[in-house]
């Protein structure tokens, strides 16, 4: 097998500089590379486009990185819930290019998978479809819509092995499957790198081909954003 | 008059037996409580789960198990999770069986407004966009009139576009209506509601054919 | 749970008639759909389009099919190994279009995720391009292929339950998830169907909302078509 | 001059650690079975399955582990099993770091024909269309001669192609060749096999330079 393990979240940012465009997994706070992001901030590193669905809160996820006005431009579906996030861009110091959630995850999917360009619904009619090629199938409406180019992928997943084989967990799914392979590099953290041979063969979410550097995460805090319960009668 | 419950009590009479359903943001949500029991229905939520239960009780709460409201939630059994891609493959593909959302605005021919207010912070559309250009079957729960007593359901939309002549029906605090070709048919009005209320608060063209009921909830 | 259990083969393909359109799983005779193909030389429907990667060998697959000439049309990448099938084609009986297994793939996919159209570099420049828009996207060169249209699909899946959620194994999974929701109405025939909630929700292959109908298999052959093996020192 | 065999042979130098491989039927299969074991390499088929292992043992075949030429292997540890959407995501996505291939005509311009012979009985491309369409580094192992002794190494093909200008290097039991813009460069002469022979076995440009070596197996 292929070896894909690094030992420390430094190795596994090599090459990162600035002005990169970067894949940022996660759904709100949810399944977010939390190690890959404090280290992006340790980096300091400056200019950076990200794509991600959501842009993270005040004082977690890609919000840290606001903070210290590292991200030029934000391509996201949903960016509410950050207060530091909407100054920046009513300033014009934050580029922000909003697109549809399901687009966002097409666009991903098709750099993994070798398609430079897809037609979607989404959007037809609306801002999202302008300078756009639209075009009629089937006595519908589409709009077309290119694959993502970017340098970096980071994603968290909850287990990984050597190979680089990745299980997710629950909705910490989300965005970061299809950003694998859909960057020049793809850097997995893991909540749990088990031995090679430790995770089934038929219960892969996403084969090592697709990662090219793999790492225990150390620390996960796993925020909630929206603590919802009911009561016990 | 309704209020935000009793919209949602409403539209849970529109989900049928077998249908898969997606629930926006505010009133939607409230939807699933109000659905029959005796009747087989599953919640997905886009951003990849499939079989959604009730909250979870306190204590039982995993970061890992969120709705797209970001709520922390439980499944049920049968329940399934899944990427992104395969979330909006179910919604584009036209899998789910009812869509019901908020809006700002509705106009008569089905265009939805839902998103972006030009001047303010524009949080965006999430999975909104994708949603109402793939759904066959779309309800939008809101009020007649926004804040300032103005009619959201228009002749045009004044507001940026969240998709064009998606929207089948509207459940508001005053009425039940349906997206005609020759505009907005009234179908109910809501417990106390007369016509002629109706009428006033709606900008677009309101057809009236016949007794109106008041609608049962 | 919405139920998409049903009892046996019969109530499994009921609305199946002349001259639709069928999507069939499997890859070779592994993880072909045995007991819908079965039934469909029962029911003797005839004028079928096919739309599988292989056409089967003579006496098993979708060659049952062939012998009985129910099969008008093939669309496949690959149909060798079955000697009435080259006999039909050759003859003219039989139409056949071939078209890459890649392409074959991702326009089932397509048709499951609601895009009616992507670009594909594979056969550009090729018979299989012929009539076919080419469109040039970061320097190279890519042909517009659509999402397949079928009336049913028939996959084959190792577990299942009630909820008509999917579990593959091994290489038997091949076509059967991309086909699955690709056509009007899928049929999804399992070797075993377990209680609603024997499966994990984080390893379901394929959720229940892709599938209208599930059965439990009677019986499966699992032929072989290469054994090939090592001896033991 | 080499036998099917010693083609597979000195194929097998060209995979570099770190590979991911996809092998197709014929001498190419037999490549595996001479890559050095020192290094890391995983083969991919894309019926669905990455990190193969030998053919199993007698009596432990399983009917659903298969490679794409429908015979029955086994998997090593961290093997992965998917579904032929993502198994043509990691060919077309160009995740796949070598393709080897048989055909029956490269031209010296990098196009290459191995699918379709017209009049006779034509079994279809299978995955090999995606593949030379995708992948950036494409190794065709064939005969430098068909079985009429005529040349396979030609200026323009004359079957039906599989794709265009996508060949990088050329295997046969006679050379390896390089396809440059020029033509077809002669990197290495099988043992015992002259550069006249070669040439007089190209109907395509061949490219001399300097002294060739002898191919070390």
């Amino acid at each position: 097998m292929i070896n894909k393990k690094v030992d420390n979240i430094q190795e596994a940012l090599e090459g990162v500089t600035d002005n990169m465009t970067f894949l940022v997994g996660g759904f709100g706070l949810s399944g977010i590379p939390e190690n890959a992001i404090a280290e992006l901030v340790n980096l300091d590193v400056k200019g950076l486009t990200c794509i991600s669905n959501n842009a993270g809160v005040d004082d977690f996820g890609l919000g840290l990185l606001l903070q210290k006005r590292q991200i030029k431009k934000m391509i996201s579906s949903y960016v509410g819930e950050n207060e530091e996030f909407e100054r920046q861009m009513l300033s014009g110091e934050l580029e922000v290019e909003l697109i549809p959630q399901g687009t966002l995850a097409e666009r991903c999917r098709a750099a993994q998978a070798g398609i430079p360009a897809f037609y979607t619904p989404a959007g037809y009619g609306t801002e999202v479809a302008e300078g756009k090629e639209s075009r009629e199938f089937n006595g519908k409406m589409y709009i077309l819509e290119q694959a993502f180019k970017a340098d970096f992928a980071f994603v968290k997943a909850w287990k990984g092995d050597e190979a680089g084989n990745l299980i997710f967990k629950g909705t910490a799914r989300n965005f970061n499957p299809v950003m694998c392979g859909a960057a020049k590099i793809t850097v997995a953290e893991v909540e749990e790198l088990v031995p090679l041979g430790a995770l089934d063969p038929n219960q892969i979410h996403i084969p090592g081909i697709f990662v090219q550097r793999i790492l225990q995460g150390e620390r996960y805090e796993k925020r909630i954003e929206q603590r919802t319960v009911r009561q016990r009668n | 008059m309704l209020d935000k419950t009793g919209i949602a009590q409403r539209i849970a009479k529109e989900v049928k037996d077998g249908y898969y359903v997606n629930l926006g943001i505010g009133i939607p949500t409230l939807v699933a409580n109000y659905v029959r029991n005796d009747i087989e229905v599953e919640f997905q939520s886009e951003n990849g789960v499939l079989g959604m239960g009730p909250f979870p009780f306190e204590g039982e709460e995993d970061a890992d198990v969120i709705n797209a409201g970001k709520q922390t939630i439980t499944t049920l059994p049968g329940a399934s999770f899944f990427d992104s891609a395969l979330s909006f493959s179910m919604i584009r593909g036209q899998h789910v069986d009812l869509t019901i959302l908020g809006a700002m605005e509705v106009a008569e021919n089905g265009d939805i407004a839902n998103w972006k207010i030009p001047g303010k912070m524009v949080k965006g559309m999430g999975g909104a966009m994708d949603l109402v250009a793939s759904a066959e079957n779309i309800i939008v729960a809101m009020m007649h009139t926004n804040r300032e007593g103005e009619s959201k359901l228009l002749k045009r939309c004044s507001l940026p576009l969240t998709g064009v002549g998606c929207v089948k029906k509207i459940v508001t605090n005053l009425a039940v209506v349906e997206v005609t070709p020759n505009g907005f048919k009234l179908l109910e009005r809501a417990p106390g509601v007369s016509v002629e209320e109706i009428q006033k608060a709606t900008e677009g063209t309101l057809i009236v054919e016949g007794d109106i009921p008041e609608m049962e909830l």
